[in-house]
């Protein structure tokens, strides 16, 4: 019984483990699309080259 | 001879410091070595003896949380919340909320708000809450006394989490407590300090919410936090307590309650032991020594 | 004894599912992020209003 409980949670636990890699994947995928964004944005304004964090008030 | 003052001294040192913290920290480490470990234990000990600088963080981690009671699940748990601190970092860096020249306290304050889902907007310019400048001051404090970065967002966070779950409802109430036991040790103080206005503007707020955090010296802040991070939000009362009866003569000299609250936001850092020590004798006086376990 | 084999596995998988909701976390936020971006691109460039990935390569 003790075996049981044992693999019930080895198994609880692996599926929160897949869940985390399958979110970190989208997560990566994501922040690759947010640089190429954030580079395309700079490109074609590059006058208005402010991280657009720092300077909130300019958008 | 037994009059020996110098005797009498070093007698009482060791009986301070020596002996008496030898047996302590064996004491301690036989608790460590429990597998698991007995929580409830380790608070207890840490309600009524100063925690051995080398196992603070260790027995910090494991009263907040931030390391399970099994010891033998320690290393995994250690790898999962490395693992969140750095996702958590990366993802700020790549949406521009921090940068290389972001100072660490904000970074934390930034990487707890994406947790607690209030980051504020990009568009969003309203300067920083009192909220967040509470988070800030624990933070400063809290990077002087733990040198790991993920152990240091860990413990600010879980502190600052267990310290509102915990104390929440306590924390209005602090002020009154204070007044009682300001009653009980000086009534006449109390009311000069009732009659001059200064009562109600005593600095409630750095003391109860930021937990003396930039009001003492991180060497004294954080015996005070051994006391909060093993269930005592009281023991701030009595530090606040001792910071006005050891200024007594000085407070009672300036007019101004501006002036009073001045002071107070910035008392000299050299005698803050010695304020914590008699803080927590007298804590121990009116609120018993937890004498069950250890 | 069985209790504590299950407490262990409570607070291993707790801590699991804590990375795994930081990670949810960061990509609601990081969906947030890129479709304000995206609608300040095709405000800034009205001209050039294609949808970003229907035609990467006009990058």
């Amino acid at each position: 019984f003790l075996e049981d409980v044992k693999c019930q949670a080895k198994a609880e636990l692996q599926a929160s483990e897949s869940r985390y890699q399958a979110q970190r994947r989208i997560t990566q995928l994501l922040q690759t699309e947010l640089l190429q964004l954030y580079s395309r944005v700079e490109m074609e304004a590059p006058a208005d080259n402010r991280p657009p964090h720092e300077s909130p008030q300019g958008n | 001879m037994a009059d020996d003052p110098q005797r009498n001294f070093r007698s009482a040192y060791y009986e301070k410091v020596g002996f008496r913290g030898v047996e302590e920290k064996k004491s301690l480490e036989i608790l460590l070595k429990d597998n698991p470990l007995d929580v409830e234990k380790l608070s207890t000990f840490s309600q009524r003896f100063p925690l051995p600088s080398m196992y603070r963080i260790h027995v910090w981690k494991v009263l907040l949380g931030i390391l399970p009671p099994h010891s033998d699940s320690h290393a995994l748990v250690a790898g999962y919340r490395k693992e969140q601190y750095q996702d958590i970092l990366e993802a700020l860096e790549v949406m521009r909320f921090i940068n290389t020249s972001t100072p660490t306290t904000q970074v934390y304050l930034r990487m707890f708000q994406l947790e607690s889902q209030v980051l504020p907007r990009c568009s969003d310019t309203s300067p920083p809450d009192e909220e967040n400048e509470d988070f800030l001051s624990i933070s400063r404090a809290m990077e002087e006394i733990v040198d790991d970065p993920i152990d240091c967002y860990w413990l600010i966070k879980c502190f600052v989490n267990q310290f509102h779950t915990k104390f929440g409802d306590s924390i209005p109430h602090l002020p009154k407590s204070l007044e009682h036991y300001l009653s009980q040790e000086e009534p006449r103080f109390l009311n000069q300090l009732k009659s001059t206005g200064v009562l109600a503007k005593l600095p409630y707020n750095l003391w109860f919410r930021r937990c003396f955090a930039g009001c003492l010296p991180e060497s004294s802040l954080q015996r005070v936090w051994d006391k909060v991070i093993s269930g005592s939000c009281k023991i701030l009362v009595f530090v606040a307590l001792e910071i006005l009866l050891s200024y007594k003569i000085m407070l009672s000299g300036i007019n101004r309650p501006e002036g009073v609250v001045k002071f107070l936001c910035n008392i000299p850092q050299e005698n803050t032991d010695a304020i914590v020590t008699k803080a927590i004798d007298l804590w121990h006086k009116y609120c018993g020594t937890p004498m069950h376990a250890v």
